[in-house]
């Protein structure tokens, strides 16, 4: 069983942020493995099949008021499954659940290990990454259920697929709810 | 704590990047947003505001997976400020003076099947964290939906009464501070645990009885006591949770009666003088108490009753559509505040402007101004899927 | 604490049914303890304040087809919480989660100890002894929840309130769903 | 077992019977009804009837306690017939032949912290009772949103085969029969199982290959083979779940791309020409497969593919609104059946007269002709709150 090297890659935040697409690119090529995905729950429970709410109903608090941040380099509602950080979440949105957008709800434990994503901030043009972890060592907190795909990619791709439960470093691999924090600038590619 | 556990980069969105009119955005904003820090964990603050309360979710449709609710009752923007396990038919405590909430639960080693464990938790009210466990031994905590009165605090909150139902009843005492279980108290024939006195309890007995017991250091029963007749469980059953106005126990019957009871010495006693919450035009026969938790109490000692005007027989957990407000004092109804929607449980915040609390049926929890009436704002069904009982620490 | 007798009664079958009025009121102005109770669950999560459906929207599943004994003395929808045998019933209905209105779904365990209540059939008029017991050791079946209250009374009798979970003589105390069992004809009494 | 326990009578409702016209009423009904027998519990026929299928409840809202339905397609008055515990990310599995269900779960020793105790359960299809049990080690068990390939029959159904997740990949062996654990595969940079041949396995790598590997009579690696490039996974990703007929397993790609894949060897190897499932008018801005179980096959071998007309990049979990039926010999749609509602998994009855089982986003399923795409019946929002898989044993 030697025919794939055992990569378990450790990539610092510096080296996530300086990324650039082509070594990015290399390093998928590579066959990357062992690897990361974005947290957790597929297919949210939407009320339709109109492409207006194809995310999830945002759990049974639909009509919730929104959270801001309060900064216009921040825009968007951290209770809506359209916030800008969210572009690749999947999961209950831990803002909803006692904690922020990137801190878990007290009770639980931040899951060590992680998926970074890439989303544009509508406010400044920039693509930051983002770091998707899960809360854990308490029960599915029920709120705001949200599921964007956009790059997601079959089990195959485990640093692409969003359907694991990212509670595997943690003491206990119960879910509670994903947060999306900010770790960096992605640096631009030419095309 | 430095992220210093493996993290991965994605191409993923690069394209969109791309796409994105970043030089001009740039321009208004110079400095991109800062690095957030992880790992990073919510913590509460030592002394939970006066708004905050604590609501009881059943979780009918995952029963083993019931939890307790930190609600700031405050913000309707982000009021969930955090989940507590509270599983299998679980009872739960807030010692506010110790910062901590301790639950009692049921547990199998297979979820459904196996080995079962009862066992007290002890939670930092501040991280939510466990910070301890009793196993309580025998299998037998009661399990019931969700009354306060199964699991008590007595001798000053050092120790802990936990009802036991097999159907033979019994409390078990546990202290709380040792960490262990004194001992056990037979009690057939009652019900509930109502603490007395500096170290005892009382409980309502199925022949209409009052049955005090005061506990020795050991936690053994020293002596005990019993008033008969106290209630009528026939035509005037009193509801099993009382409003607590200090040491005095304010239950209401079926029917909207009041009694009171004095529950400051090592013998509970009924007070003298009950008397009617009142009535109104356009009950459907008549207007009662109902719903889960439908009296409670605020800081001054007024009532608060959920009533229905669908009272009838049988309709004592239906909800309630109104609180009326009732000062013991004088007997006398000074309130009346309609509700939005079928609620089942009320509860009155200690702020310096008090509200009144209410958790509907749909797992909306709305605020009310206490003094008034007044509907203040409405949390949505954001916290609970079965909201059916409010603390106020 | 020997104040109280310790009243664990064993009423047969037999004696249930026979049981007359003036007997029952003896039995019960003794103290009766250690008693019994029907099933559990409250407070159903019912839609409406109205009394028209004050014991719940049966589940998620209000608009379900009826099921029907198909004798015309036993006449009613047994997934209705309106069907006269669950005049003092307390949870999911069985005939709802894969059992029926007396007996219990695969996979679970009836209780061995059980509450008798007293309804009226209105197709004969009779005054039926109905055993509701519970089914246990497999999670909330979540289908048909109800709740009717006719007749309970506090915790402090416990042998007429409705809220304890009834699954105590059981492997498991995990509650799934209850039945309402026809096991007698109770005796008519003059007022 | 006769009713020999414990029960208890009540006056509660003699006042009703009092009041009732009893007398007028008995005369047309000379006899009451029958005492029905008690302790009573439901069996299921040791072999389900054709329409019986297997519906996976996720459980969002308590992942914890997720479970396995036990459905009757043709049956819209009592369409549940049963429900098999599936705790905390679980896979189930249905053996047949056996009679016998397995679910690969997780268990916490205080529901949700503790102990960690994965294992096998082995449940018995007509009681659905537990038969067995076998616990996996080290606590590794890959916990993802249900797929069906996760946990898989080899060796002719005597063994079974785990998938783990830490993040290292790798798969237990499982000797069902003697209930016991054989040993484990490392498995870096693949996914899922596919069983090949008599007794092995092939998995989808994240360089886009195909790796097949043989076990010895001891579950141990015997021999592996990697295909390359049997997929684009950045512009052709194929839905991990294929449609399985005999041992050919037809993928469909996020475009709606089928691909073949022969596991009859013990070298899984891509079947020669891919097609397209055809495309239609209306698509805002595409119609492509959309779901999580996205495809299946009935017996004769056709495939059904559950798509959306609002296909594009990040689409392919939102659900579909149609299924297309496709006739992998012809390489030509057949059919397109219009759905009821936004439909997230799909399965073929095994029924004489095949029905297309389609479970909704709202939790309601529906039945179809699958050989018409008529619609039959909805069994309504009755058997399960989040419905992703649906097994035909």
């Amino acid at each position: 069983m030697a025919r794939f090297d055992k990569l378990t890659e450790n990539l610092a935040r510096g080296i996530a942020r300086g990324t650039s697409r082509r070594s990015l690119l290399a390093w998928l090529g590579a066959g990357m493995t062992g690897a990361a995905s974005i947290p957790l729950l597929p297919v949210a429970r939407a009320a339709t099949p109109a492409p207006e709410a194809p995310h999830g109903p945002h759990g049974p608090s639909a009509a919730r008021p929104p959270i801001v941040s309060g900064l216009e380099q921040d825009p968007g509602d951290q209770s809506s499954c359209d916030y800008w950080r969210y572009c690749a979440i999947d999961g209950f949105l831990c803002s909803c659940c006692g904690g922020s957008v990137n801190t878990c709800p007290p009770g639980t434990e931040m899951s060590p290990i992680t998926w970074i994503g890439t989303c544009t901030n509508p406010a400044d043009g920039r693509a930051y990454v983002i770091s998707y972890n899960d809360c854990c060592g308490v029960s599915s907190c029920g709120q705001c259920l949200c599921n964007r795909n956009e790059g997601d990619r079959p089990q195959a791709r485990p640093q692409s697929n969003n359907d694991y439960n990212w509670c595997l470093g943690s003491e206990s691999s119960i879910y509670n709810c994903s947060v999306a924090a900010v770790i960096g600038v992605a640096l631009p590619a030419a095309k | 704590m430095r992220l210093i556990a493996p993290v991965f980069a994605s191409a993923l969105c690069l394209c969109a990047v791309l796409a994105s009119p970043a030089a001009a955005a740039e321009n208004r904003f110079p400095q991109p947003l800062a690095e957030e820090s992880l790992p990073s964990v919510t913590k509460l603050p030592a002394t939970w505001p006066s708004s905050w309360v604590a609501i009881h979710d059943f979780h009918f449709n995952a029963i083993v997976d019931g939890r307790l609710a930190v609600v700031d009752t405050a913000n309707p923007v982000q009021p969930l400020k955090g989940l507590v396990r509270a599983a299998q038919f679980a009872n739960a405590l807030i010692a506010k003076d110790k910062g901590e909430i301790y639950t009692a639960e049921t547990f199998y080693s297979r979820l459904t099947r196996g080995e079962r464990t009862d066992a007290i938790t002890v939670w930092d009210m501040a991280t939510l964290q466990p910070k301890g466990e009793i196993v309580l031994p025998g299998g037998k905590r009661q399990q019931s939906v969700t009354y306060p009165h199964l699991f008590q605090l007595t001798n000053g909150g050092k120790w802990a009464l936990i009802a036991n139902f097999t159907p033979a009843q019994s409390v078990t005492v546990v202290d709380l501070d040792a960490r262990k279980v004194l001992g056990e108290i037979d009690l057939p024939g009652c019900s509930q645990i109502y603490p007395t006195g500096p170290r005892g309890f009382a409980s309502l007995c199925a022949d209409g009885s009052l049955f005090s017991v005061t506990l020795d250091a050991n936690g053994a029963a020293a002596s005990s006591k019993s008033v008969p007749k106290v209630q009528d469980i026939d035509n005037q059953a009193l509801f099993g949770t009382p409003a607590m106005v200090g040491t005095t126990a304010w239950f209401v019957s079926f029917h909207g009666m009041i009694q009171g009871f004095d529950l400051s010495g090592t013998v509970a006693r009924p007070l003298p003088g009950s008397f009617s919450v009142g009535t109104a035009e356009g009950g459907a026969p008549e207007w009662r108490p109902g719903g889960w938790q439908v009296i409670n109490a605020d800081a001054s000692g007024k009532l608060y009753v959920l009533m229905s005007p669908y009272g009838k027989e049988g309709s004592h957990k239906d909800g309630g559509t109104e609180v009326w407000v009732v000062d013991p004092a004088k007997k006398a109804r000074t309130l009346r505040i309609p509700l939005k929607g079928q609620t089942l449980a009320i509860a009155v915040t200690k702020e310096s402007t008090p509200h009144l609390v209410a958790a509907q049926a749909s797992g909306a929890i709305d605020i009310y101004d206490a003094a008034s009436g007044a509907f203040v704002r409405s949390l949505g069904a954001t916290v609970a899927a079965n909201p059916i009982l409010i603390q106020v620490p």
